[in-house]
């Protein structure tokens, strides 16, 4: 670990410090040091991050995808990214989930996973859920199946074999079913639905696998504005219990879910603040928004 | 029924690798049928030859020669090339007690009653041959390179040639071993090798087990390095006429090969054959032959066994497989290799006379070595340890 | 070709002088007994030879016509008249009157007679007019000179060397000549004659050398001599090591210049179509047998150019190729785009049927085709490694092609419209592009390409129906180590096969080898699971 | 996640978890269980063979054969049909459940053999005095029982885990798959390798005992393998009913999805694989008494892909579909080669060609299809 | 001009298209409205080509399509740029834009005003076209339908996935395209899109599609008092 790694972990460690001698809780009342008991598998938000990159630089064949950059994300917190094209957004999403190798930088889920360490299935196991940019869905399934497929359990393989879907779990499917509006296509070939409706059956998904964090790329493209007035509300209805990193290039979206909006340009932070904020920014508005 | 026709079965293989070889046998069975149906057959009966397809797959040699000797009851089979597809069929032949003719020549340690062997022993050709090799005329060779595919027939007769040149006095410094997986056909390095090996001064020849379809890759390979006869002779062993059908032999001329029989023999009986199956290449159209007809030691000893067959079961006046079998014994046949061949009273094998020959421009053999009679075979061979023990007369097993 | 003459180009100047002989003859003919030309056409070997000797140091031109007519086989008896037959007619060994022939049978030869009537001819053409077959005859008597030391031989290199003969020599004749007199002075009891022996011999950088060299180091006794011995030795030896090195090298390259061939057209077949092409080795045949076609007709109908058969066996390989490739593509292949691994099972029935059809129309057995003689020989790059023609040439070939349909792919518009066309057809027929066509017309560009390489295997390999299988893992194996749809790929992969298993077998033999490169291609896929070429990015 | 309408609110879903069978099913399951052991022996031991419904010896043993070829063809279904994997190279294992047998069978001829020792033949001709150690185990029947299975399992392993760990997939997967039986089979053919070279192993006698060449062990071989070929149909049927089985599903559409999804490939890929590999083995263990000889060029990259074809001619997306394709194409194999010996291979080559033009799903999809059209026809 | 009559398009058994009739003329945009699956892909699908149709006429120019394969529609002057980008995406972005030119001339250039367009595109014509993030690759996808310079230019949901500027350089470009073409001939558009405002402002006919039927049909301006984004939005 890099020096000033070192001495951003002793700062975390003074804050949580300072936390848990002021409030209450966390550990049951106990007085508790600096270590506190951690439960295996267990992402540990006491710091108040969910999500911490630092100076991640990404490049490809000399193009720096990721410049440099770094982004904190609180637990319950609904993040929006927006940059233009080729911001690297889709790239930021890569590193987070395992998918692309940073070339430089720290990526840490809560203050101690370090997700570089970790394999794209893990890393999902432990509670990060996207949705791509393209839909991806598992074609050759039934709906039904997708959803199940998805669904939060252990994912071992002698699980598996003895799976059987235990009543609440039912009910979850069926809700999530109705949720995204697929209820009558629930044994249809998830190869067989539209393209909007794809979308809906990814974002079905994610919600089945009840991750801690979501990511989702482009969520409303292709959906009518009612469908994405639906989206939004559904959004916003989960970022109390989830932390949410969303990326859109459709302001009203945007506007309708978020309080705090990052903006990205090639591979660096441009900006960052309410969307009022950044949509007054004049570098914004040059490079992304236009007049 | 004792007007129906007498069945027998041809089990060599038609596709697949051994296609090559194999086909050729097919057809002298077909041959010779035709040519003793159209003396009246056998007994008064009628000759009916069942052919099926191996395919070069071992397992599907068993399974048809069951085939053969359950459902379409053949009086005798001819088949088989390859010494591995000869094990494969040999339990049933023994569980079913049929009678197979094998045509090859081969590696020996192996004598069914089931089985008669028209095909070499290694005494038969192996030996004699680098016998001559030593000769003055043969070129003195005192080093050896044993040269072969890489399986049961060439370790063999190489194990037998290396305890033999033991006794001559040729020590292991002396004897290089080098084998090629099958279908090998990239020779560059091991040529090399041989030039090496060759040139320290000492006569070298070569001793080829090589089989299948690398012959055409080493032959060629040999050609353009310019190893020549003169200086590092190659003597093959599973190299005939139908084998350097592929080459262009004028490179090559002078090399050596060991046989039973070249079809370049100059004799009645062999100028009867060659015309019979000219003829009968050109009348059944057979790809290949019609244009060029090739005899090769293999055909001649499928010809010599299914005669013999056909005159043991006239002196038994049976098909019945014991009686054939006694018959046998001692049944003596005209031979297109010019000798009067005869099957021993005693080991299914055949007394043979051995030839070398060179390879000459037009593809055919330069006869420069003959024995003067024919030679009894020693599936035994005497320069494995313990052979010494080994019966004189196949026993049944099982 | 080069200055060492091959054996063959060695006979053919036989034939030329022959000729020219041939209209001096009644004026040099010289008495040549019946007895004596009978001696040396039938007889046990032994007696023959010694006839040959005779009449090799006879001043007769008949006799020394009769051994140069025996060394070409062309020697016949007729009850016990000695013949030599020519181009059809025939004349009386003795007289040299015209005679019948037609009955004649021909005298056998044997590699023993072979040699004794080389060493002969080596000592009549030593003074040749011509210098080349003078440097022929010299190399020839030095490389027995080295096999096998003959008194009788040395000699008649010491007489050759020597002052009335010695000026009729022509230069480089000589230069090889006093190398195999300095072999024979290698055991001179003279120290100074020794010496400059060795120094003579290190030249000369062959294994044969260097056992005499090593062999007189072990008896010399004079300081200076074996100083200069043991120096002659360890140059030899240095550079038969380094001869080594490029031998493998280039064994290596040759062997994989054959694999890049017969992977070539699977590269663009597979690589680029994605069809598992279980016929690729089938096309593959077809081109050897279109070879085999041409050079069957120019045999009989354009003898005077067979030479140059191969120059037109390529364009027809490639197109009977191309056409079967066609069909195929038409008839079977098309209606299976996007279900690549169904092309497996298809093109495995397409295999199959082409096998057969081949077994049947040209017999189960070999066909023989017969390399052109500018194919044949090679050339001495370095003392101790002649690199043959025919593999050179191959390598050029394979450069030739690869650079071929490099530029077709990469840099032609039909190559675009492949390449769009295989990644994305509907998309690709939505610009505009004819995707049937260009599917059709890709693939019978592969299966040509294929038939090219059955051109070039036919050179080195048998002709047989079941050709193909023997190349169709390779193929797929070089492929895939490349990287699909990597030509770059491609070209590494069988290069690297190729010289890797060469390396191998050189220590481990050939069936090791071969294991050793399968497991080592196990090993490369794990570390590079799309191949050594791997696409990288998003797209891949 | 809270605020969702209540479940009430919907018409219950269909359960889509099926039973193993439906009544057909199981039916079919059971006459296949009683022709395997019941009908056929009496057709071939009971009836006279005179009589026209008797079976021979030769039907017996060749579809005893066939048998076995159908546990291959089911093996390679489930990892190509239900999986996405595609190996070409399951002829090795098949041909190591195989080599372990025959090691047993050539221990049981005991001093019948050719050269009277108690060694194997082959190793008295080589010079050798002593069994190599890994014929250790080969006396005893336990042992090979389980060394059938647990050779080629673990070769398996070894060999997917790598590939699989280096996310090796598609065509690099079946290449590599192919290279290692081409690489074993090259080592089985050295003599020095101790198992018998080209030749391999045969002139087997007896089995636990009982002399082989009988009809009575042949029929019992040929029940043996039709019991344990329903027995992996059941296994498979349960394996791929089970969400395991729609995890592979997933895994062969789109694979980088399911780890999004939290799933780790790898021990699904690997452990379908390694079941396919051991149910090969168990189908060479059950060939080589039946056919009498093991051999090398049971491992040539061609057997294998032939094992392959036989799951595609099938359909290789059902369970039955590769069974069906092993009799059809094997079968016709046997018929073709001793009616056409000459041209058979167009017969084969183009039963090949129709069926991948005309029947995407392969014989049994063309079944299915018929099926539903009659269905629809009735309803 | 693009006339669409009573088209029947199924997927194995399910009717997806019932008759869809619509006309597009140079000069006009028209705008394909309708929520998810309703069948405005499948429409486009069908006139280009890629799906098969039960029945119903398409005619371009007074040419009937209906029996024309795909290449052959793009060679009658039909560019498309599909929904999902569908770039080939191991070609560069410059090997791309020539592939939209296979139906020119192989000499004909690649038209400079294509990067004016999307200079991205002059930025990065040597990367890979999958290399590029999703909206380079749907600006790949238009440029290069555009390349051609096609009479109809049929695009699929193209702001999908483009940051807000660009999307209303596209606006700008497609009226101008309209009413100029590339060439200076007027095109005719037809857009399929679900971005309302983006859709309603670029308008000059639009039809809206439910469950496979054309329900509402108009010109531009009947656009916002039809009330068609309440349409849409059922
Ligand atoms: N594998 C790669 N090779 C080369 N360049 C790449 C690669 N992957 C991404 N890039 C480049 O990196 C940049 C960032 O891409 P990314 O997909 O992250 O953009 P984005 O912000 O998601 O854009 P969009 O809004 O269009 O989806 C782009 O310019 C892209 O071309
Ligand atoms: N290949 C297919 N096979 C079967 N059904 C299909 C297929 N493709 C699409 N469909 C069905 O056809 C209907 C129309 O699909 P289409 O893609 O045309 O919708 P769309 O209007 O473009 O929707 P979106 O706005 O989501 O792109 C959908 O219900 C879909 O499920
Ligand atoms: C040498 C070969 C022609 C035959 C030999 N019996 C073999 O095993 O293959
Ligand atoms: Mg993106
Ligand atoms: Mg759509």
């Amino acid at each position: 670990m890099s020096p000033d790694l070192l001495e951003l972990g002793a700062q975390r460690i003074q804050a949580a410090q300072a936390r848990t001698q002021t409030e209450p809780g966390g550990s049951g009342g106990r007085a508790a040091g600096y270590a506190h008991p951690l439960q295996a598998g267990m992402v540990d938000v006491s710091h108040g991050r969910i999500l911490y990159l630092e100076d991640v630089t990404v490049s490809f064949d000399g193009f720096r995808a990721l410049n440099q950059l770094s982004l904190d994300i609180a637990p319950g917190e609904l993040r929006c990214i927006i940059g233009p094209n080729g911001a690297g957004k889709t790239t930021l999403m890569d590193v987070i989930t395992g998918k692309t190798r940073p070339d430089a930088g720290t990526v840490y889920f809560g203050s101690t996973i370090d997700l570089l360490r970790h394999s794209e299935p893990e890393i999902a196991a432990m509670g990060i859920g996207r949705k791509f940019q393209k839909p991806t869905v598992f074609e050759n399934l039934t709906v039904f199946e997708n959803l199940e497929l998805a669904l939060a359990c252990h994912k071992g393989v002698w699980a598996s074999m003895r799976f059987k879907l235990k009543a609440e779990q039912r009910d979850r499917l069926a809700q999530v079913l109705h949720t995204i509006e697929l209820t009558q296509q629930c044994h249809a070939l998830a190869g067989s639905l539209s393209h909007g409706q794809k979308q809906w059956l990814e974002i079905g998904m994610l919600l089945m696998q009840e991750p801690k964090l979501l990511l989702l790329d482009e969520p409303v493209a292709g959906m009518t504005d009612s469908e994405t007035e639906r989206t939004a509300e559904l959004l916003s209805k989960l970022k109390q219990h989830h932390s949410l990193i969303v990326v859109e290039h459709d302001m009203g979206f945007v506007r309708a879910i978020c309080s705090k909006v990052t903006v990205l340009c090639e591979g660096a932070l441009l900006a960052e603040g309410t969307l009022d904020e950044v949509q007054a920014d004049e570098r914004v508005i040059e490079v992304y928004l236009g007049r | 029924n004792p007007n129906a026709p007498i069945r027998i079965g041809v089990l060599h293989s038609l596709s697949g690798t051994m296609a090559i070889s194999e086909t050729a046998l097919k057809d002298t069975v077909l041959m010779a049928v035709e040519e003793i149906n159209g003396r009246g057959g056998v007994l008064g009966r009628r000759l009916e030859a069942v052919v099926v397809d191996p395919a070069s797959n071992w397992p599907l040699f068993a399974e048809l020669a069951r085939r053969l000797l359950t459902q379409d009851r053949v009086a005798a089979v001819f088949g088989c090339w390859t010494s591995v597809s000869r094990k494969a069929v040999l339990p049933v032949f023994e569980e079913l007690n049929g009678l197979l003719y094998y045509p090859v020549q081969y590696e020996g340690e192996e004598m069914s009653p089931n089985v008669f062997y028209t095909g070499a022993a290694p005494n038969q050709q192996a030996i004699p041959a680098v016998e001559y090799l030593m000769s003055p005329d043969g070129g003195a060779a005192r080093r050896f390179v044993l040269l072969g595919t890489d399986y049961v027939y060439p370790r063999t007769t190489n194990r037998i040639l290396r305890a033999f040149l033991r006794t001559r006095g040729v020590g292991s410094a002396d004897i290089m071993e080098e084998y090629t997986p099958f279908g090998h056909s990239d020779y560059q390095t091991i040529i090399a090798r041989i030039r090496q090996f060759a040139g320290q001064g000492v006569k070298t020849t070569v001793i080829s087990t090589i089989n299948g379809d690398s012959n055409v890759p080493f032959y060629r390979e040999l050609g353009n390095q310019g190893v020549r006869a003169t200086d590092v002779p190659v003597m093959a062993f599973s190299v005939g006429e139908e084998e350097l059908r592929g080459v262009d032999t004028r490179p090559l001329v002078g090399h050596l090969a060991a046989w039973n029989y070249f079809m370049s023999l100059q004799n009645p009986a062999n100028a009867e054959f060659i015309r019979k199956w000219t003829a009968f290449a050109r009348a059944r159209n057979i790809a290949g032959h019609r244009e060029r007809p090739l005899t090769n030691d293999p055909m001649e000893a499928t010809y010599i066994g299914i005669n013999m067959w056909r005159q043991a079961v006239e002196q038994a006046r049976s098909i019945e497989v014991d009686r054939v079998r006694v018959a046998m014994r001692g049944q003596t046949f005209q031979a297109p290799s010019g000798f009067q061949v005869r099957m021993d009273d005693r080991n299914h094998h055949l007394h043979k006379p051995v030839f070398v020959g060179e390879v000459r421009a037009d593809g055919q053999f330069n006869v420069v070595w003959r024995t003067r009679a024919t030679v009894r075979a020693q599936p035994w061979s005497p320069f494995i340890e313990g052979n010494d023990r080994r019966p004189e007369t196949p026993q049944r097993t099982r | 070709m080069s200055g060492t003459p091959t054996p063959f180009a060695f006979r053919k100047h036989i034939g030329w002088c022959l000729l020219l002989l041939g209209a001096l003859w009644s004026a040099a003919a010289h008495a040549l007994s019946p007895e004596d030309a009978w001696a040396l056409a039938e007889g046990d070997t032994a007696t023959r030879i010694e006839a040959l000797h005779r009449l090799a140091l006879s001043d007769s031109q008949r006799a020394h016509d009769l051994i140069r007519a025996l060394a070409r086989e062309a020697v016949q008896v007729q009850g016990q008249q000695v013949l030599i037959a020519d181009n059809g007619r025939w004349i009386d060994a003795t007289t040299g009157a015209a005679v019948d022939g037609a009955g004649a049978v021909a005298v056998m030869l044997n590699n023993r007679l072979r040699n004794a009537l080389e060493q002969s001819l080596a000592v009549l053409d030593l003074f040749d007019p011509d210098p080349m077959r003078q440097q022929a005859a010299a190399q020839r008597l030095r490389e027995s000179q080295l096999t096998r030391p003959d008194p009788v031989l040395a000699a008649q290199i010491e007489r050759a060397l020597s002052p009335p003969y010695g000026q009729r020599l022509a230069a480089p004749a000589r230069l090889v000549l006093e190398q195999a007199q300095a072999v024979v002075r290698l055991g001179s009891s003279d120290a100074p004659q020794r010496l400059a022996a060795a120094q003579v011999l290190a030249e000369l950088g062959q294994p044969l050398v260097r056992n005499r060299l090593a062999e007189q180091l072990e008896r010399e006794s004079d300081p200076a001599v074996q100083q200069a011995l043991r120096t002659a030795v360890a140059a030899i030896d240095r550079s038969l090591a380094l001869a080594e090195v490029v031998r493998q090298v280039f064994a290596g390259i040759s062997l994989g210049s054959i694999l890049l061939l017969v992977a070539l057209g699977l590269a663009i077949t597979y690589g680029l179509l994605g069809v598992i092409n279980m016929a690729h080795g089938e096309l593959i045949m077809i081109g050897a047998y279109a070879t085999f076609v041409v050079h069957a007709l120019f045999q009989q109908f354009l003898p005077g150019w067979f030479e140059w058969y191969l120059l037109a066996a390529l364009p027809i390989a490639f197109m009977a190729s191309a056409l079967v490739g066609a069909l195929m593509e038409r008839g079977v292949i098309r209606w299976l785009y996007g279900r690549p691994l169904e092309t497996l099972l298809a093109t495995w029935g397409l295999s199959l049927i082409l096998i057969q059809l081949v077994r049947s129309t040209f017999g189960a057995q070999n066909v023989a085709v017969v390399s052109p003689q500018w194919m044949s020989g090679g050339i001495e790059v370095m003392s101790g490694l002649t690199l043959p023609w025919n593999r050179i040439f191959i390598i050029a070939f394979a450069a030739a092609v690869v650079i071929g349909v490099a530029l077709f792919i990469g840099r032609t518009r039909m190559g675009l419209f492949v390449r769009g066309v295989t990644q994305n057809r509907s998309m690709a027929a939505c610009m505009g592009v004819n995707t049937a066509r260009i599917d059709t017309l890709a693939f019978a560009f592969g299966s040509g390409i294929a038939g090219l390489a059955g051109v070039a295997v036919s050179q080195v390999g048998n002709v047989a129906p079941d050709l193909g299988q023997q190349y169709i893992i390779d193929s797929f194996m070089v492929v895939v180590l490349g990287g699909v749809g990597q030509l770059a790929g491609t070209v590494y992969a069988a290069l690297g096969v190729g010289v890797v298993n060469k390396f191998i077998e050189g220590w481990a033999g050939a069936v090791l080898a071969k294991i050793a490169v399968l497991v080592l291609i196990i090993l490369i896929i794990q570390k590079r699971p799309q191949g050594l070429f791997a696409l990288k990015g998003r797209s891949a | 996640m809270t605020d969702m309408p209540p479940p009430s609110a919907y018409s219950p879903l269909h359960p889509p978890s099926k039973p193993l069978f439906g009544r057909a099913g199981w039916a079919a399951l059971l006459s296949a269980a009683l022709l395997v052991c019941v009908v056929v022996p009496v057709l071939n031991l009971w009836v006279p063979s005179d009589h026209a419904l008797h079976l021979s010896d030769f039907m017996v043993g060749l579809l005893g054969k066939i048998l076995t070829y159908a546990i291959c063809a089911l093996a390679i279904g489930m990892i190509w049909g239900q999986a996405g994997i595609l190996s070409l190279g399951h002829g090795l294992f098949f041909a190591l459940g195989g080599y372990v047998m025959g090691m047993h069978l050539m221990r049981q001829i005991g001093a019948d053999g050719v050269y009277g020792s108690a060694l194997p033949d082959f190793m008295v001709f080589l010079g050798w005095t002593e069994l190599p150690w890994y014929w250790a185990l080969s006396d005893s029947f336990l042992a090979t029982l389980l060394l059938v299975v647990l050779v080629p399992g673990a070769l398996a392993f070894v060999f997917g885990y790598l590939a699989f760990r280096s996310r090796i997939t598609g065509v690099y997967f079946s290449i590599i798959t192919q290279a290692l039986t081409l690489a074993a089979m090259l080592l089985f053919f050295r003599n020095e390798t101790g198992f018998g070279g080209n030749n391999g192993f045969t002139d087997f006698r007896r089995i636990l005992g009982f002399p082989l060449a009988t009809a009575e062990m042949r029929v019992i071989l040929f029940a043996i393998s039709g019991i344990v070929l329903l027995a992996f149909v059941l296994l498979a049927r349960w394996l791929l009913l089970s969400k395991f089985g729609r995890v592979l599903h997933a895994i062969r559409d789109a694979e980088s999805r399911v780890m999004f999804c939290g799933y780790n490939p790898l021990p699904y890929k690997l452990s379908i694989w390694v079941i396919s590999a051991a149910m090969c083995g168990v189908a060479g263990a059950l060939y080589v008494p039946q056919v009498g000889i093991i051999n090398p060029s049971e491992m040539s990259p061609a057997n294998s892909i032939e094992m392959a074809i036989w799951a595609a001619v099938g359909g290789r997306a059902s369970l039955i579909g590769p069974i069906v394709g092993a009799f059809v194409v094997n079968g016709a194999k046997s018929v073709l080669t001793v009616s056409f010996p000459e041209f058979w291979l167009f017969f084969l080559g183009a039963l090949f060609i129709v069926v991948t033009l005309f029947m995407p799903n392969g014989l049994a999809g063309l079944a299915q299809q018929a099926w539903s059209k009659l269905r629809r026809v009735r309803a | 001009m693009l006339i669409i009559e009573q088209l029947h398009q199924y997927y194995s058994g399910a009717h997806i298209l019932r008759g869809v009739s619509l006309q597009a003329r140079r000069g006009e945009i028209t705008v394909v409205l309708g929520r998810n699956g309703v069948g405005k892909t499948t429409l486009l699908k069908s006139l280009m080509g890629l799906v098969p149709i039960r029945s119903g006429r398409i005619e371009f120019d007074g040419h009937s399509l209906v029996q024309a394969t795909p290449y052959q529609r793009a060679r009658a002057g039909i560019g498309y740029v599909p929904q999902g980008r569908e770039i080939f995406s191991r070609l560069t972005v410059q090997e791309n834009l020539l592939m939209g030119l296979a139906t020119k001339s192989a000499k004909t250039p690649i038209p400079p005003v294509l990067f004016e367009l999307f200079p991205v595109l002059a930025q990065m014509s040597g990367r890979r076209g999958g290399d590029l993030s999703g909206g380079q690759q749907q600006q790949l996808a238009i440029a290069r339908a555009l390349a051609a310079a096609p009479g109809l230019l049929v695009l699929d949901e193209p702001t999908e996935g483009i940051q807000p500027n660009i999307i209303k350089d596209i606006g700008r470009v497609l009226q101008h395209l309209a009413k100029n073409g590339l060439d200076g001939q007027p095109m005719a558009i037809l857009l399929v899109e679900q971005y309302y405002d983006f859709a309603a402002a670029l308008a000059s006919q639009f039809v809206v599609m439910q469950r496979g039927e054309v329900v509402a049909q108009g010109s531009g301006e009947e656009m916002e008092m039809a009330n068609i984004s309440k349409l849409v939005a059922i």
